[in-house]
């Protein structure tokens, strides 16, 4: 809240004076304005009479609400505390049984200031080191230690073996090897036909001269498409007739006698 | 004159050649070299406490010294030497009493959370000092305080113990008569931002400042 | 040991001083000084030339130098030292896929030039990956195919041998024992889908054992 930008004059406040001084600039928080006063009771601050402290805070924050100063809402909170803490500490216990001593309270607070001057200290201790940069310096142009990484290749010969059989694996499938299809070929047809036909003056089916050995599929349809484009190509050459009844029904071939 | 390839004089002296390595790899490194390090690059077997410290013997009262900052060992200018050698300063900038403190905190509470930071100034952090002390790469956060709320903690670093020329946190200037003085390490037992008066609303936050945090070694906070 | 705020030895004495400061700007100067330079930040009436040349003695044979780069002065670590500055580490790394396939050509191949690896592998061979397993001191090129280009042939070491355990290269398995060893699997078979053809009924034992059967029996076969 009070707190003020980052960089400035690292200067204390001017110790303010009880009296008149009423400057609430410069202070970083109330335990710090409370800090500053302790200091004017000139004493150790494990004796700092706490009383006599919250009598000077309490004082200055009344003038400067006379001087009608803005005062930030935790140094009221800080004057009301210690209000609190002086009533505590004057009129005689008993206290409530489950809140602390007013002398609890007066010693919690002196440990706080005794920490928070230990801490501006170290502070202004650390600050007044030698600093790198500005009162040592390093060396300006180090060579610098390489690092040289030596890779170890972690392979075991399974790795290798499995490697060598994976890639060779792969290079069989990715080479097809395609069987050539087994089809009948108006070629064999052909000369199955014609060695055939000289043997049937009658009428036959055409599918009766398909080879006997076939079994279906594709290699019997190829035959029955073979054998009927050969049975064509021989009735062109003369040597064959065929007959069909009805459209879709069997197709009789016979052979014709030979041209005279 | 030397020059450039003047012969190792000490070749077949071990120890001399071992004083011209350390030499040579204190020289060389940008960073301070731990013990660790120092002896991964020295011949097997050499005394790296030993040779140590007779190079830093060597260098005692010179323009260059031989000095123990963040862990390790390095060579840094005299310090009192520093304003006439007239070379360019690093600008820093003047850092304001709060960042100071602040600073000041860090060291000698750490690891400490910003709650903890404000309860011992009294005033609340403003985002730009930490800010501040974390651009100039003295504080980092490091991990969470397991309390309520998580928060995170705050450290210094190595680059903090190089600018001050600290060998270590330990090495911090009375932290020892601090922590005697009960002013480092457990917290008084009343906090006054906790000393909430009667239908007062309590100044902050989240207090996540508790109790059974491992942090500090002494003995726990009295109840109140 | 000294540190950081050790005080100066030498305060009184105007020679020793200078020196002192000399030192330190040779070491914080991140680039060589010039006498004019140096000159400059020493105290009024310094023997430039002097003090240089017995910085330089004190540094002679040491692990740092002081040599004149540049026309200027500066302190340089020994060169001798060079070498032994650097910091050898394993790491351990695991072979690419690819690395491993080639080694394993050349295992089986050798000798072979990086054409038949890439014939046998199918694709193009990287020359990074031949660099590692050459890095890793396992294959090593022995002398050129007299083929066009004369390529380059490669082989295994005996540092591969000694890696995998293998005391001859012919200790490899052949392909029949990898692939009995399940390393290899089955050859895969491709056969024309009976299938193509809808609404056939397909036949689904294959003996092809026929067509050229020489007999003709009277009785067709019956039409569909």
């Amino acid at each position: 809240m009070s707190e003020s930008e980052p960089f400035e004059l690292a200067q204390p406040p001017a110790p303010a004076s009880a009296e008149l001084v009423v400057d609430l600039e410069g202070y970083e928080g109330p335990i710090d304005m409370l800090l500053t006063l302790a200091r004017e009771q000139k004493v150790d601050l494990t004796k700092i009479s706490i009383l006599q402290l919250a009598d000077q805070y309490l004082a200055f924050i009344a003038a400067a609400r006379r001087l009608r100063l803005e005062i930030a809402a935790d140094y009221l909170v800080m004057a009301a505390w210690l209000a609190y803490l002086k009533s505590r500490l004057l009129l005689p216990e008993p206290a409530p049984l489950d809140e602390p001593s007013g002398a609890e309270l007066a010693a919690a607070l002196a440990h706080q200031l005794q920490r928070l001057e230990a801490m501006q200290q170290a502070g202004a201790r650390l600050m007044a080191r030698p600093q790198l940069g500005r009162d040592v310096f390093a060396r300006g142009a180090p060579e610098g230690l390489p690092r040289v990484l030596k890779p170890i290749y972690q392979v075991t010969l399974y790795d290798l073996l499995r490697a060598y059989g994976d890639q060779r694996q792969r290079k069989e499938q990715s080479v097809l090897h395609i069987e050539p299809p087994e089809l009948y070929s108006m070629d064999d047809a052909l000369q199955r036909l014609g060695r055939l036909l000289g043997r049937v003056p009658e009428w036959r089916t055409l599918m009766s001269f398909l080879p006997p050995s076939l079994r279906g599929g594709l290699v019997e349809r190829s035959a029955v498409a073979a054998t009927f484009a050969a049975s064509l190509e021989l009735a062109r050459a003369g040597k064959l007739q065929l007959r069909q009844d009805s459209a879709f029904g069997p197709i009789y071939i016979r052979s014709l006698p030979e041209s005279p | 004159m030397t020059d450039a390839t003047s012969a190792p004089v000490a070749e077949t002296d071990p120890h001399a050649d071992q004083l011209r390595l350390l030499e040579a790899l204190l020289f060389a490194s940008a960073a301070p070299l731990d013990e660790a390090s120092i002896a991964q690059r020295l011949p097997e077997g050499s005394d790296v406490a030993a040779l140590v410290a007779e190079l830093g013997e060597h260098y005692r009262g010179r323009g260059v010294n031989l000095v123990r900052i963040a862990g390790g060992w390095t060579l840094r200018t005299a310090p009192d030497l520093g304003p006439r050698l007239k070379l360019e300063q690093s600008v820093t900038r003047k850092l304001s009493r709060a960042a100071i403190e602040t600073l000041a905190i860090v060291a000698y509470h750490q690891p400490v959370t910003r709650g903890e930071i404000e309860e011992i100034r009294g005033v609340v952090v403003s985002s730009g000092t930490l800010d501040v002390l974390m651009e100039a790469g003295w504080i980092a956060p490091k991990g969470r305080r397991e309390t309520p709320g998580r928060p995170v903690t705050w450290v210094t670093t190595d680059q903090f113990l190089a600018h001050f020329g600290l060998a270590d946190r330990r090495d911090l200037p009375g932290i020892d008569e601090l922590r005697a003085a009960g002013l480092v390490g457990p917290r008084p037992e009343f906090v006054l931002s906790e000393q909430a008066l009667p239908g007062e609303a309590t100044a902050d936050d989240e207090d996540e400042d508790e109790e059974d945090e491992p942090l500090y070694d002494e003995e726990g906070p009295a109840e109140r």
